[in-house]
């Protein structure tokens, strides 16, 4: 499986998923700077989290304008598997290659604390190890998360099971008690129609790691091995 | 030639901060105050001499990068230099 | 040109003596830069002149230590080429006038200190002090502070994982935010701030330089009046942004050979940067500051030498090196900009718009800088009265819940969930521990890391606290199976021209030298921030000490969370119920006077081995030093965290106030798995460790001999929802 | 009645976001656009029925909430509705 990551200036989390994935794939990624115009070929391309730009204007508005983000958009269509996670996500809905948008957190704070997901659609390369159901302990570290999408955009996510991870609590109660964030549909993260795109908020590469105390995030990246090796 | 875009939510987007606004506005005995919606507010120095050119330019970017239109609306306005 | 009056020396902070003696040394009326630049140079701040001469008592060597006091940052020997490389510092006055920039900026600043020598931070702390929570600034301040320390931690990716927060009305109108940064560098790619080699060129890089904070040194070591929130100077906004950019490059330029010295642009900007680097090296320094990168424009020479913008570096290097460097900074989009030379004239030079702004004798500044053996008298209170207590008529778990709602006792979680303190992966405690553990990334070697400060114990005996926050931050690392190497300090406290003032600086010095002692434990850095008052009133005396410890192994390290059901509970350490000082004291009986408890250095520190030994040897897992609160607030802490109950039984003679809130120095609660209780109970009697077994573990409520209960669930509330209740309020 | 409150940072302290904005639309080609400072702006719907009032009543809660005086200005607007 060959990775690219693409940093950013501001990224802070791109360290942290290229040691989750080379754990689980035993490859290095190449990390492809923002202002490169190619991509190294890739079967996953990943958007990492941290405060690409410092977060101005809005989360993951400048770092969609960068130069390699045409190159990601047109591998999107080639069928490459692209990863967003936490500022990642937030550029990919900039960007378009995802619906919505991810804006402040209802109680105005950041917030960083494991989270209970439920698992909701287990038919992507990205989750396919998980269980339909599946609750699972993964982190969130955002002050912009709260996913909103226009009515119609919401009913067509929900049809359409586009909806990879919600937030729940330990028992997977799914309702306003249990949203850290004010998502709507305590929606965490999402996946486009072709299967190929995934965003989420919430963290799995710091999931993968014993005496870090959390490895629910393991089968995520197995699913995107197996999937893509 | 000095301009301003002027970038609020859509009706019916959710604004928390617009809320949290007034809420603490209310508790600080401001009854009066009924709603509150905060957007922010793009000054910009343009090198251009004429509004209509000035205009298209910052409707590009604003359309670009300076709103996103699936939750903002913009608003170009050219203040009078005083 | 300005003429230089009575009043405008007045102004800038600089006395009769001193303005004599600059007038002999120069030989002639210094300028308005050159004034400006002594003014700064010999704040409070910059020459310590009030505190050097007790500062230098501090033991600073062990056989980790690499680099004491006197550099940007110290740095500890981690083996393996591994090196720590940390400090704390205040940005108390600056945090005060704008909560949000001048914790944020507080934060910068003391990354810029560490990275700066070559290592990557990786992970933060903060000691943070307010006023009474009836005060109407308090909520204010606490929730643009903690903003302020999120906002610009989380952006820069370094975890922040640990601190305290006090409230305490002493700190009403004089807030205290301390910083710490760790970071990790190898031991033979460490920068230092030197300059060296004559010709070699002076570099700016980062940010551009703009009219803020001009004088911000010498407002931090000026006392406030009413009127300082007229006498607002611009104040410093922080980049995260772009300190995370100058990171990046700063780092990346250091795998090639090319920085012969480098010092982050801090308090009292580039004048204390220039000449301090110029002044190590013992070589003079020519500046152009027609160069110098300006933000907005006719800034003048003393605005530029004076102005702390943050996120900016001062390099000496090779001038056929140039190229190469500003490459990596034209990378990262940062400015870069050649402003000056080193010389063998030992002297400052400033040139601008081609006129000598400045020309100074560099040993005049730094070693001419004023040092002043304050008069002091050190005082303490009475003991005491221990048949105050109560007794506990079975109300110990309600006063116990009490206390868990108090301020000062009750879960930072609201605080520590607004930092991401997870970023970098390598956080193997987060905060909620008695230090946090990070791991040498790569590695399976743990840094232990606290922060801690007494200062009720400090004001009521400056020795004995000075001691017990040296034993509180050692206790603390060693609780997580750490060994203690060194310690950084950042000392606030009121004016030191007053004696008892001057004395609560000595006297906890004085305590802490023997701690330090006693315990190998140095200091490598720190900070001193005086005149902490308002209209007269000095805030209690805080030495803020941030420890740091090594764990060899992560195989074996120890939580204060209760992991297992039926473990058997050892208080290990004497208790004899001493209430003085103790949060007991001041929440359930109204009273703040009396002694604090006594520190025992040379039983703290054979039990402290002993505990440690347990933990590396595999014995326990699960332990908790008994500080604030007492015995039966650690243990509820235990509970609450590891959600499993306890059951104790307390013999008759101990079934009181004083043994259960009671706050008694050099004690941990261990809770240990069944089988290995007779083995555990062997090694402290071999030892001769005093230690009592209280009770056993399980269930889901604290229960107290058989008739007083209380559901975790119900003490988990209580102690977690606090901040909310009170932010809500 | 509708108002407006316009808060912008002080002039000759730092803007990184302003900055950040006019770097990245440069990047993208703009090149008329020189100089960018970014603000906030509150609309806020007022329940009182002459300007000279909701002034009075705006410019409290802009010294107490809405605006950072030490890093901060601000200016009270009333748009005709239209
Ligand atoms: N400002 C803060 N930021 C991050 N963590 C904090 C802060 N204040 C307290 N904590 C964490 O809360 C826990 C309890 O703090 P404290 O009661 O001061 O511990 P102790 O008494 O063991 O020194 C510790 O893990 C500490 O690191
Ligand atoms: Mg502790």
């Amino acid at each position: 499986m060959k990775v690219s990551i693409v940093v950013f200036p501001g990224s802070n989390c791109d360290r942290d998923i290229a040691v989750s994935l080379k754990k689980f794939s035993n490859k290095d990624p190449f990390m492809v700077w923002h202002k490169e115009t190619s991509l190294p070929d890739s079967d996953l391309i990943v958007l990492p989290g941290g405060f690409s730009y410092g977060d101005y204007l809005r989360c993951g508005s400048m770092a969609a304008n960068s130069p390699i983000m045409k190159e990601v958009k047109k591998s999107s269509e080639k069928g490459s598997a692209i990863l967003g996670i936490c500022n990642g996500f937030q550029i990919l809905t900039e960007s378009g290659l995802l619906p919505g948008t991810l804006i402040r957190n209802q109680g105005l704070s950041f917030l960083c604390k494991n989270t209970p997901l439920k698992v909701q659609n287990n038919n992507s390369i990205f989750t396919k190890n998980y269980k339909k159901n599946d609750i699972i302990n993964i982190p969130i570290a955002h002050n912009e998360g709260n996913y909103f999408a226009s009515e119609t955009v919401i009913e067509e996510i929900e049809d359409k099971n586009l909806i990879a991870f919600r937030y729940c609590d330990h028992n997977g109660d799914i309702d306003l008690k249990t949203n850290p964030n004010g998502s709507r549909n305590n929606i965490a993260g999402i996946i486009n129609e072709n299967g190929n795109v995934l965003g989420m908020m919430p963290h799995p590469e710091r999931a993968t790691d014993k005496s870090a105390g959390l490895t629910d995030g393991e089968n995520f990246f197995t699913s995107i091995v197996e999937s893509l090796t | 030639m000095k301009s301003l875009v002027k970038i609020m939510p859509k009706k019916g987007v959710l604004d928390p901060q617009g809320k949290a606004i007034e809420n603490s506005l209310n508790q600080l005995g401001f009854s009066e105050i009924k709603e509150v919606t905060q957007g922010k507010i793009i000054e910009i120095e343009i090198d251009c001499d004429n509004e209509k050119d000035a205009r298209v330019i910052l409707e590009n970017a604003s359309n670009k990068l300076l709103a996103n239109l699936v939750i903002e609306d913009y608003e170009i306005t050219f203040p009078k230099e005083d | 040109m300005t003429k230089i009056t009575k009043e405008l020396v007045e102004e800038h902070g600089i006395n009769k003596e001193e303005y004599k003696f600059i007038l002999e040394s120069l030989n002639r009326e210094p300028t308005i830069t050159e004034l400006g630049i002594f003014s700064a140079m010999w704040s409070e701040h910059c020459s310590y002149k009030s505190s050097k001469t007790w500062l230098r008592k501090l033991p600073t060597k062990n056989n980790k230590v690499i680099q004491g006091p006197g550099e940007n940052a110290g740095v500890i020997d981690l083996g393996d080429g591994d090196a720590a490389v940390f400090k704390m510092e205040s940005h108390n006055h600056p945090s005060f006038i704008e909560p949000y920039q001048g914790a944020a900026t507080g934060v910068g600043g003391i990354m810029r200190d560490v990275f700066t020598m070559g290592a990557r931070p990786v992970a933060l702390l903060n000691s943070i002090r307010f006023g009474d929570v009836s005060h109407s600034k308090t909520k204010h301040l606490l929730n643009g502070v903690v903003s302020g320390i999120g906002g610009y931690g989380n952006c820069m990716g370094v975890p922040t994982v640990g601190g305290e927060v006090e409230f305490n009305s002493c700190y009403n109108d004089n807030i205290l935010v301390n910083a710490m940064c760790v970071g990790v560098a190898k031991i033979d790619k460490i920068f230092y701030s030197k300059a060296t080699g004559i010709g070699n060129s002076v570099v700016y890089v980062g940010s551009k330089t703009g009219r803020d904070g001009i004088h911000g040194a010498t407002m931090a070591s000026a006392e406030f009046d009413d009127d300082s929130d007229e006498k607002r100077p611009t104040v410093q906004v922080g980049d995260p942004f772009a300190e995370k950019l100058l990171l990046e490059a700063c780092l990346e330029l250091m795998k090639k050979d090319v920085i012969i010295a480098i010092q982050d642009m801090g308090a009292a900007g580039l004048t204390s940067s220039a000449v301090e680097m110029a002044s190590k090296g013992n070589v003079g320094i020519d500046l152009n500051l027609d160069f110098v990168p300006c933000r907005e424009t006719k800034m003048s020479a003393y605005e530029i030498m004076l102005s702390e913008s943050q996120e900016r570096m001062l390099m000496i290097i090779e001038p056929n090196k140039e190229q190469e460097a500003k490459a990596v900074f034209d990378k990262w989009g940062l400015d870069f900009a050649t402003i000056g030379i080193l010389t063998d004239t030992n002297h400052l030079v400033i040139n601008h718009h081609n006129e000598l702004k400045a020309e100074i004798k560099l040993d005049i500044l730094e070693s001419g800088a004023p040092s002043y053996d304050r008069p002091y008298k050190i005082t303490k209170e009475n003991e005491f009265d221990q048949s105050l207590a109560k007794e506990t008529n079975d109300l110990a778990l309600k006063t116990l819940e009490n206390l868990l709602n108090s301020p000062n006792l009750c879960s930072r979680k609201w605080v520590w969930e607004q930092y991401d303190h997870m970023v970098m992966n390598d956080t193997v405690l987060r905060p909620g521990g008695d230090a946090a553990i990070v791991r040498v990334h790569g590695t399976n070697k743990g840094l232990a890391i606290s922060a801690d400060s007494t200062p009720r114990y400090c004001s009521a005996d400056p020795i004995e606290g000075g001691r017990q926050v040296i034993a509180e931050s050692w206790r603390n690392i060693t609780s997580v199976g750490a060994m203690p190497i060194a310690i950084t300090d950042c000392m606030n406290f009121g004016n030191p021209e007053k004696e008892d003032i001057m004395g609560q600086f000595a006297g906890v010095v004085t305590g802490m030298i023997e701690a330090c002692e006693i315990l190998d434990y140095p200091v490598v850095s720190g900070n001193v921030s005086l005149y902490n008052e308002t209209n007269g009133k000095g805030i209690n005396p805080t030495p803020a000490i941030g420890g740091v410890g090594l764990i060899d192994d992560l195989d074996h390290f120890s939580t204060p969370f209760i992991k297992r059901e039926n473990d058997n509970i050892f208080l290990v350490g004497e208790t004899n119920g001493y209430l003085g000082q103790s949060i007991y004291a001041k929440e359930i009986l109204n009273i703040t006077s009396g002694l604090p408890p006594r520190v025992d250095l040379k039983s703290e520190k054979e039990i402290g081995n002993v505990v440690r030994d347990l933990i590396n040897i595999n014995k326990i897992d699960t332990v908790h030093d008994v500080s604030d609160g007492g015995f039966l607030v650690a243990l509820a802490e235990m509970s609450i965290s590891g959600n499993i109950g306890v059951k104790i039984n307390l013999d008759k003679e101990n079934l009181n106030d004083k043994f259960l809130f009671g706050e008694d120095q050099g004690r941990y609660i261990i809770s240990v798995s069944d089988g290995l209780a007779s083995e555990v109970t062997k090694i402290l009697d071999d030892k001769g460790i005093f230690f009592q077994k209280i009770g056993k573990t399980g269930g889901k409520k604290l229960i107290i001999n058989d008739h007083e209960e209380a559901a975790i669930e119900t003490l988990k509330k209580i102690h977690e929802n606090w901040f909310n209740n009170y932010l809500e309020e």
